[in-house]
């Protein structure tokens, strides 16, 4: 039935309409969060190389002190979050069950929590390269929940120009409302962070794209839309998962990105609001990020919101504050469909946390039979990639690997689980392409190898 | 003594009396050479070949042995031609094409001893079929060689990536399916009259 | 009458096809070294890879080009090693013989799980979630990936979820050492017979703490080890096997067990200190 | 402290509430009215056939699994479809252990032996019927009148044969409107076709009952709306095309849309998703198919029928469609061809 | 090593060798199987027209002796002498006194499966057909293959009309009609179950029929009016 | 496919070499060769034991035949000699069976004719009897044709009594048996022998078991 919907020419193919379930949150105001009598913080809280930490054990430090530098280009710089002491530089544990140097934070209990302010950077004098610094050393990574160094991917590469400023306001996963609030609440902030990343980037408009279900946001952002800045709003139908980079590119310009390409190639760049509204809270004060908007909602928790929450707060601290069902079984970071299940509850809050999503046993609505694919081919109807996920899994069932990747484009899969989702047999689709992506990816390394030995 | 038109000796040849479904001719590569895709689509093209080849001389050896009234060496003449003629091509392909050689393995030789090749020269006598209808005749008998091979390889490669039971796998499970093939063959009886 | 004329068309026939035939040979012969086959059919057609080459028959190339000595299949007997050398007039080029070693010993009784993991039971998947939930981020998750992979049946699974190489079946395929995700497999000659069981980076309680058998990194093993055989590394023992190792000193004090001795028959023999493992059962799962 | 051990698991971790028995009940849910009105129409006959063909396939999917000491996978309704499907394609007046045979056959050789649910080359009712055609021709080519007036009281002796003893029939109907065109040139009028006031097998006798049942599955989203959509069309051109070519010795579109089985074929054993290909464009290419080769073999064969030959044909060539036909990928150019 | 030198060595020298291999072998083929066939020829060649005898007789009742006959383009008929190799298209069958019993002729069509041959008997004084037999069919065994079995079916040849009206034409083209419906005399009453055979057999006897017996007729007519001066040498 | 007949140098006793054409190596089902005239004509039990002895016979007089020159015929015309060597007595028995019986010639149609390009025949010439003495070949050929008779009488048997009702065309059931035409049609073919690989599976399996 998909394909008639399709004739739409505001989205991308496919993708699919799970419940929205924003309603809990979308209503409530961001609120400040208490601090955590420790904070830790893992220095890899973005793609690439961890940041290098610049204190000693015992140092005591103020809130917004530069903790880390960043190690190389594809790294960011980190600042306290709270004022305090360093009572231990060890592993800490992060969500993908890896342990990582980092922080451990002690925050002082009566301390006033004074940001302290760097050089500011001015949006109508500054240079591109200015900018970019001031992001890298403001440790702003994608808060869209890649966490990739903002400062890299606003680079535009030689030869490149880039038309088109996307602001990701979509929040197209279920449960989350953080975007949501932000562009309620900041848009001063977003309209700041657009002037900066214009001028970065060298674009010549932005257009902010938002979901019609958060059309009270579109409506805000058009109302205070400052004058003389080339914005745009632009509402686009719900859809999942209409917040990637890619179909969102193909949703507001109507360009695919060549398979394996960066969005550059369609002449754009996309940010996310909570990003932007960072660039401009953060930059025209030279400061770094020690705080971000969390949704924190699920049918296990019972103090619902979204919050302004240090990062490297616990997990288990911020559970016990919003206070948790008896009968959790599962907890997320980030939304359903993507986030990560969380199997530590030391783990702390980073950077690209964008929701914690709390699931009691009678919620987690997993069957336990595994049907063959009947190649219903609901899951061909869904994927936005238009990938063959019916075939792929077969494959990966027969441990395939290599048929996957040369026959059925299985890199392009970008794991946004839609197919799960519709799959009537229940097969963990996205898993098996999870692992196969990640055997490819080793054989070709190995491949490589011997090639250069 | 026939009447039929090309194009009906065409598909009768190749759907309704088709040489492996019906005619339970050209079984052994059917099974063993059905593995596989593209070595499939490789012996179909050969067979055709082979089967084109073969039918023009079984037509000149035919005439010949007409002529010096000697039919009871019809059998023995065929073949030997008929075996010659694909070593040669077998030579040839060894010559050029060192890979496809190997894909098609011991199966080269083995295209002699296919029946279908054989009865082809054999049928297309006893129906007394003139050149041309003797050319279209093994035409279609090796389209429809190429079509069930084509058809069933198609099926074995889908069955790589399938629960079979343990009982039925391996030769069981491809003579089912062809089992099952030549039954929905069935449905065309009657058209190329 | 019949006869003749059957005679001559016969003949003249043979004849002819026999000339195409023989002017066909000489003009479309193709020389291919028929020693390939002949070696090809000494090899044991596992097509396993373990000689470097991608099947028994690339490999049998180089053998007759003599790119490749027989003792690199390591699936072959010694007997059939020989044969090929002998038929070529070579050298066997034997190589020690190599086996899987597992650099873990965290069975389900003594390493606990943190969190239970609910999906596709095969360690690849698993590790893609949080690690797989095991305590213990570099330890054995059990959901025998290995065992499947393993084509010769040398691994089975124990009863704690471990896998167990059979040193006589493996013929150092590595095809596990591909499989698993953790890491923990690695083709070891097999007199090295000193073996650390371990890649847990942590050290001291931390470890303990989800492992029983774990290496805390005490550093006893590099105290008594005579000339620098063994050295701390990133809170693992390493051990240098360009020196004598022929040794079982260096596992004597080990208070976890965590290095080992492997005898001939492929047992670990753990050093007279290590703490005694009673407890047949799983450890319950740790909290969250 | 909040001590708890925590499940983990892979996102997504939400899913559609869909599952593939809800499907396969639904289709049970369709195909019951197509059951009751054959057998308001063809009375008790009817019943016994269908219910003996769905037992047998319900059984053997059970005896099997219990074989190969697998957890019976009865309860997934797809062997209630098969063996439905399989009943509503025989002729009313079909022998009770004919029917039975059939109900193995289409489980044991057309599922089973391919590994079961999901991965069957061929509809597994279609394979049965096939087999059974080829196996006693005469009596499933044997009609039965509908509407007889005694027909919730009586059953025709040939249900009752004896096994493995040859029927001997009753009543015996006209040809159907196929075979009367095909043998005598006479057609059917299409309000009758679509009405159900015809003899023909079971369940070939109401198109009307068939689309509302196939709507109802399309609206639910648990049938590929293409499929029938191709099967049709195809099938309403090519004849549609003869008819305006030589009305007097083809007959009216409309004819062939309403006749046989082409409407249940169509809506219901066309869209069996195993068996079928999975991208849009392989489902209009396969539906295509059927529809062009059943007009073919209605019009050129030697048979009268052709729609069970057209979809087992396609389903043997649906692997095919699948490897050639698939989706451009986003962010490439062009359709990647099989390798 | 010495197999190897063997087969790198064995190329070159042996063309002789091979020619004498294959050319020896094919003369020694040659004996053999002229052997075989001048042994068996006169046997099979009995078999073959006991058989071919056997066939006549059964559409013919009554018939003693035959003569083979062949049609030459102009529609008259020839005499095919014994030991004649062309082809013979039909048989006229004599009884004991060397009476005409009727004609046996060959026909052959596209059946279900494949081509169908068949003979059918004529009895020019009468008109009709009288006795059909298949020769050779693939049609379906237990099905379509009833043709040459089922006595109803067969019944049909009894009688069956193929009278010549005035204008040197078959009256009525033989037919076949669905089973029961057989309401003329030149009606062929089918078979449930195997329709598209027995519509074949009426096919092939109307086909051949509308050629063939005109010509028959005509012969026996001019036959009867020459006193039968060709026959009765 | 063939066994390494030419490289097992060790000893074979005489009796193996025939027993394993008649189980271990059996052709039909454990080789899966020759199979044209095995489901063309296995349709009745006549039928398959015609065509069975006729095939042996081919087989073992070519086998002798290319035993007793296999050192005369060099590699490059090995398979035109063979085939005109099988050739020649499939004509033979063509005439043979022609003699005895036109009716059974009749009903094995074209397949005697075939038996040149039996797969079966040729595969036991070359693989075997061009390298092995003659009383081995006669053994091979013995075990084979048996083997191969054995196996196509399996399959008539079976297809004649479902399809027909009858063995050896003796009536086995009372007046009114349902024929299973399907049985006599191609599709049976495959689908018997398809049975019988399916029970010596589950019977080997359940050996390998126990
Ligand atoms: C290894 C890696 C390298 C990247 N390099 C660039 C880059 O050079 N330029 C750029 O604009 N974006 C770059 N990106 C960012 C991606 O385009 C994308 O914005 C980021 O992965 C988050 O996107 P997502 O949340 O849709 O997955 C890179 C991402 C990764 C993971
Ligand atoms: C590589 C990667 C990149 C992601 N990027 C984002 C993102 O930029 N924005 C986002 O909202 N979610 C992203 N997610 C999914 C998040 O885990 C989470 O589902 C998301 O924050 C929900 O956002 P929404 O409420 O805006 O839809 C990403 C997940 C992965 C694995
Ligand atoms: C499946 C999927 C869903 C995503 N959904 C969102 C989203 O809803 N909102 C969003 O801002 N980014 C989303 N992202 C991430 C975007 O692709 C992109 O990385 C992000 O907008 C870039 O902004 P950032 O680098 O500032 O986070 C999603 C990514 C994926 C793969
Ligand atoms: C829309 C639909 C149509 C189906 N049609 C058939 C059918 O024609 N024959 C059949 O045996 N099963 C049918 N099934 C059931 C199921 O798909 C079938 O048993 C599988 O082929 C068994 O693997 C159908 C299921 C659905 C959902
Ligand atoms: S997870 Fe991959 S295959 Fe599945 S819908 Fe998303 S992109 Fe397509
Ligand atoms: S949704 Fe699931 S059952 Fe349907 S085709 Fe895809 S993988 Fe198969
Ligand atoms: S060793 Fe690796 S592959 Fe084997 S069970 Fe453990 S984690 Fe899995
Ligand atoms: S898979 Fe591992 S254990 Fe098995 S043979 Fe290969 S190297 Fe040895
Ligand atoms: S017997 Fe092997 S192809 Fe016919």
């Amino acid at each position: 039935m998909m394909s008639l919907f399709n004739l739409h020419k505001d989205s991308f193919k496919h993708g699919i309409h799970p419940p929205e379930s924003k309603d809990d949150t979308s209503g409530l105001p961001i609120r400040q969060f208490p601090f955590a009598p420790v904070i830790i913080l893992p220095m890899a809280q973005h793609i690439g190389t961890p940041s290098e930490i610049v204190v000693r054990e015992g140092q005591e430090v103020q809130r917004g002190q530069l903790l880390a530098k960043a190690n190389g280009y594809v790294s960011v710089s980190m600042h306290a979050p709270v004022s305090g002491k360093v009572c231990k530089i060890a592993n800490v544990p992060t969500i993908s069950g890896k342990m990582s140097l980092g922080i451990y934070l002690e925050a002082f209990p009566f301390s006033t929590q004074e940001v302290l302010e760097g050089n500011p950077i001015d949006p109508d004098t500054a240079t591109p390269e200015e900018i970019l610094q001031g992001i890298q050393d403001a440790g702003i990574v994608g808060l869209g929940g890649a966490a990739f160094p903002t400062h890299v991917k606003l680079k535009i590469p030689e030869g490149k120009t880039c038309e088109t400023l996307i602001i990701n306001g979509v929040e197209c996963e279920p449960y989350l409302t953080t975007d949501h609030r932000v562009m309620l609440e900041q848009e001063n902030d977003i309209f700041t962070g657009i002037k900066y990343l214009l001028k970065a980037t060298g674009a010549k408009k932005a257009i902010i794209g938002i979901e019609a279900n958060k059309q009270d946001a579109a409506d805000h952002l058009s109302k205070h839309m400052p004058k003389g800045l080339p914005i745009a709003v632009k509402v686009l139908p719900v859809k999942y998962p209409q917040g990637a980079e890619k179909m969102l590119i193909t949703s507001i310009l109507g360009k695919e990105i060549p398979s394996g390409k960066l969005p550059i190639e369609a002449g754009a760049v996309v940010v996310n609001v909570a990003t932007t509204a960072e660039i401009g809270r953060l930059l025209p004060h030279g400061r770094g990020i020690q705080e971000r908007v969390i949704t924190i909602t699920g049918p296990g928790v019972k103090k619902k919101g979204n919050y302004l929450i240090p990062v490297g707060t616990p997990l288990r601290y911020v559970l016990e504050q919003v206070g948790v069902d008896q009968e959790i079984s599962e907890v997320y970071m980030g939304g359903p469909m993507m986030g990560m299940a969380v199997s530590n509850l030391d783990i702390s809050i980073v950077k690209g946390t964008s929701g914690i999503l709390v699931f009691t046993k009678k919620d987690v609505d997993r069957s336990t039979t595994i049907y063959p694919c009947i190649k219903c081919g609901a899951c061909v109807d869904a994927c936005p990639i238009l990938l063959n996920p019916s075939k792929l899994g077969i494959l990966a069932k027969f441990e395939a690997y290599d048929e996957m990747a040369s026959d059925y484009n299985l890199m392009d899969c970008f794991e946004c689980g839609s197919c799960t989702y519709v799959c009537p047999s229940h097969i963990p689709l996205v898993q098996y392409f999870r692992s196969a992506k990640r055997i490819v990816r080793k054989r070709e390394a190995d491949k490589k190898e011997k090639v250069h030995a | 003594m026939n009447t039929e038109s090309l194009g009906s000796i065409f598909l009768n040849a190749a759907l309704v009396n088709n040489f492996v479904l019906a005619y339970f001719l050209g079984i052994c590569p059917f099974l063993g050479v059905s593995g596989k895709m593209e070595t499939a689509t490789k012996m179909g093209g050969a067979v055709m070949f082979v089967m084109l080849i073969s039918s023009m001389s079984a037509y000149g050896i035919h005439a010949f042995l007409v002529s010096i009234d000697a039919p009871f060496l019809q059998l023995i003449s065929y073949i030997v031609v008929i075996a010659s003629t694909v070593q040669l091509v077998e030579m040839f392909i060894k010559k050029i094409s060192p890979a496809l050689f190997k894909s098609l393995g011991i199966f080269l030789p083995l295209i002699t001893t296919n029946c279908a090749i054989l009865g082809v020269a054999l049928f297309q006598t006893s129906k007394g079929y003139g050149f041309l209808e003797s050319v279209v005749y093994s035409l279609g008998a090796g389209a429809g060689f190429m079509l069930a091979l084509v058809l069933i390889a198609g099926i074995r490669e889908q069955m790589n990536f399938a629960d079979v039971p343990n009982i039925s796998k391996g030769t069981a499970l491809t003579l089912f399916i062809a089992g099952i093939l030549s039954l929905c063959f069935m449905g065309f009886a009657g058209l190329g009259a | 009458m019949s006869i003749v004329i059957a005679v001559a068309a016969l003949g003249g026939l043979t004849l002819l096809l026999a000339i195409m035939l023989i002017v066909a040979n000489k003009k479309l012969f193709v020389y291919e070294d028929p020693r390939i086959d002949k070696v090809e059919d000494m090899l044991p057609h596992a097509n396993c890879g373990a000689c470097g080459f991608p099947g028994c028959r690339p490999f049998a190339e180089a053998l007759v080009q003599g790119r490749a000595l027989p003792g690199k299949c390591t699936v072959s007997t010694d007997e059939g090693r020989q044969a090929i050398a002998n038929f070529l007039g070579v050298d066997m080029g034997a190589e020690e013989k190599k086996v899987a070693r597992l650099a873990c010993a965290g069975g389900t009784n003594v390493a606990i799980n943190r969190a239970q993991y609910v999906g596709v039971q095969s360690c690849q998947a698993a590790a893609l979630v949080s690690g797989g939930g095991k305590g213990c981020f570099w330890g054995c998750l059990g959901h025998g990936d290995c065992e499947v992979v393993c084509d010769f049946d040398a691994i089975t699974m124990n009863e704690h979820g471990l896998p167990i190489v059979d040193q006589d079946k493996c013929t150092a395929c590595g095809d596990c050492v591909e499989a698993c995700p953790k890491d923990l497999f690695s083709l070891q000659p097999i007199s090295h017979h000193l073996w650390v069981a371990c890649k847990n980076l942590e050290h001291g309680e931390a470890v303990l703490e989800d492992c029983q058998v774990g290496c805390t990194a005490c550093g006893k093993c590099a105290m008594d080890a005579p000339d620098d055989l063994i050295t701390i590394k990133n809170n693992l023992p390493v051990v240098n096997y360009a020196k004598n190792h022929n040794t079982q000193v260096p596992i004597q004090r080990c208070p976890t067990g965590a290095i080992v001795w492997f005898n001939d028959d492929g047992e670990p023999i753990k050093g007279k200190e290590s703490k005694k493992i009673i407890r047949k059962g799983s450890r319950s799962l740790g909290n969250t | 402290m909040l001590r708890k051990t925590l499940h983990i698991s892979t996102s997504p971790h939400i899913n559609s509430g869909k599952s593939t028995e809800q499907i396969m009940k639904n289709v049970v849910w369709a195909l019951l009215p197509v059951v009751f009105f054959s057998i308001y129409s063809f009375g008790l006959n009817a019943l016994l056939v269908i219910a003996t063909a769905t037992f047998a396939s319900v059984l053997t999917e059970h005896v099997l699994c219990k074989l190969s000491k697998k957890k019976t996978t009865v309860g997934d309704y797809s062997a209630v479809i098969t063996g439905l499907l399989l009943g509503l394609t025989l002729p009313p007046s079909f022998p009770l252990w004919m029917a039975f045979i059939g109900g193995i056959i289409g489980i044991a050789l057309g599922k089973y032996i391919f590994g079961g649910l999901g991965y069957n080359v061929f509809n597994p009712a279609l394979v049965a019927r096939a087999v059974l055609q080829a196996a006693f021709p005469v009596a499933i080519t044997t009609w039965h009148p509908a509407f007889l007036t005694d027909r919730f009281s009586t059953v025709a002796s040939s249900v009752f044969t004896w096994p493995f003893m040859e029927p001997k029939f009753d009543v015996i109907s006209g040809a159907t409107p196929l075979s009367a065109f095909k043998f005598d040139g006479v057609t059917t009028s299409t309000v009758e076709l679509a009405l159900g006031q015809i003899s023909g097998s079971a369940g070939e006798t109401s198109a009307v009952i068939i689309i509302l049942g196939g709507l109802y599955l399309i609206a639910r989203n648990m049938m590929n709306w293409r499929i029938p959509a191709a099967v049709l069309l195809s099938a309403f051109v090519l004849s549609g095309a003869l008819f305006l070519i030589n009305s007097e010795i083809y007959p009216s579109p409309w004819f062939m849309l309403f006749s046989g089985g082409l409407m249940l074929g169509a809506v219901f054993m066309a869209t069996d998703m195993v068996s079928s290909p999975i991208t849009p464009l392989g489902l209009w290419v396969y539906g295509g198919i059927i529809g062009i080769l059943t007009i073919v073999i209605r019009v050129w064969g030697g048979l009268s029928e052709g729609v069970m030959y057209s979809i087992l044909l396609a389903n043997a060539i649906s692997p095919h469609i699948d490897s050639v036909i698939k989706n451009r990928v986003y962010g490439t150019k062009r359709k990647m061809k099989a390798a | 090593m010495s197999e190897v030198s063997n087969i790198a060595m064995q190329n070159p020298a042996n063309s002789k060798k091979m020619l004498l291999a294959m050319v020896g072998i094919g003369i020694i083929s040659a004996f053999l199987i002229v052997l075989t066939y001048e042994l068996t020829l006169p046997r099979v060649q009995r078999l073959k027209a006991e058989a071919l005898e056997k066939a006549i007789f059964e559409v013919l009742p009554g018939t003693d002796h035959t003569q083979a006959f062949g049609l030459n383009t102009d529609g008259t008929l020839f005499k095919i002498e014994e030991g004649d190799k062309s082809e013979a298209a039909l048989y006229a069958g004599y009884d004991k006194g060397d009476k005409l019993v009727g004609y046996a002729v060959e026909a052959a069509g596209q059946g279900y499966a494949d081509v169908i041959r068949i003979i059918y008997g004529y009895d020019p004084s009468e008109q009709i057909l009288i006795g059909f037999q298949v020769l050779e069919s693939k049609e379906t065994p237990g099905l379509g293959d009833k043709i040459g079995k089922e006595e109803a079916f067969l019944n049909n040849f009894k009688a069956l009309d193929v009278s010549v009206s005035n204008d040197g034409q078959l009256r009525n083209k033989v037919i076949t009609v669905k089973q029961g419906e057989k309401q003329n005399p030149w009606e062929i009453d089918g078979i449930t179950g195997a329709t598209i055979s027995s519509r074949a057999i009426g096919d092939i006897i109307g086909k051949s029929s509308m050629e063939v017996i005109p010509i028959l007729h005509q012969n026996y007519k001019n036959g009867q009016n020459k006193m039968n001066s060709d026959e009765q040498q | 496919m063939s066994n390494n007949d030419s490289t097992s140098k060790q000893k074979v006793t005489s009796t193996d070499e025939f027993i394993k054409g008649l189980w271990r190596d059996n052709p039909v089902f454990v080789q899966v060769l020759g199979m044209c005239p095995v489901l063309a004509v296995s349709n009745t039990a006549e039928n398959a034991l015609a065509m069975g002895l006729a095939t042996a016979f081919v087989l073992l007089m070519s086998n002798i035949l290319v035993s007793l020159l296999r050192n005369f015929v060099p590699k490059q015309v090995r398979i035109a000699s063979y085939i005109l060597i099988i050739a020649t007595f499939v004509t033979v028995t063509d005439y043979a069976i022609q003699a005895i019986s036109v009716e059974l010639h009749k009903s094995l149609g074209a397949f005697i004719s075939l038996i040149v390009v039996n797969c079966l025949i040729l595969s036991r010439a070359e693989a075997f009897a061009s390298k092995n003495t003659i009383g081995r070949s006669i053994l091979d050929a013995l075990g084979m044709g048996f083997g191969f008779t054995l196996a196509l009488f399996c399959l008539g048997a079976v297809r004649e009594i479902l399809g027909n009702g009858s063995i050896f065309n003796i009536p086995l059931f009372s007046e009114g048996y349902q024929s299973w035409i399907v049985m006599i049609l191609p599709a049976g073919g495959f689908f018997t022998l398809a049975l019988w690989l399916l029970i010596i599976n589950a019977l080997q399996t359940r050996k390998v078991k126990s």
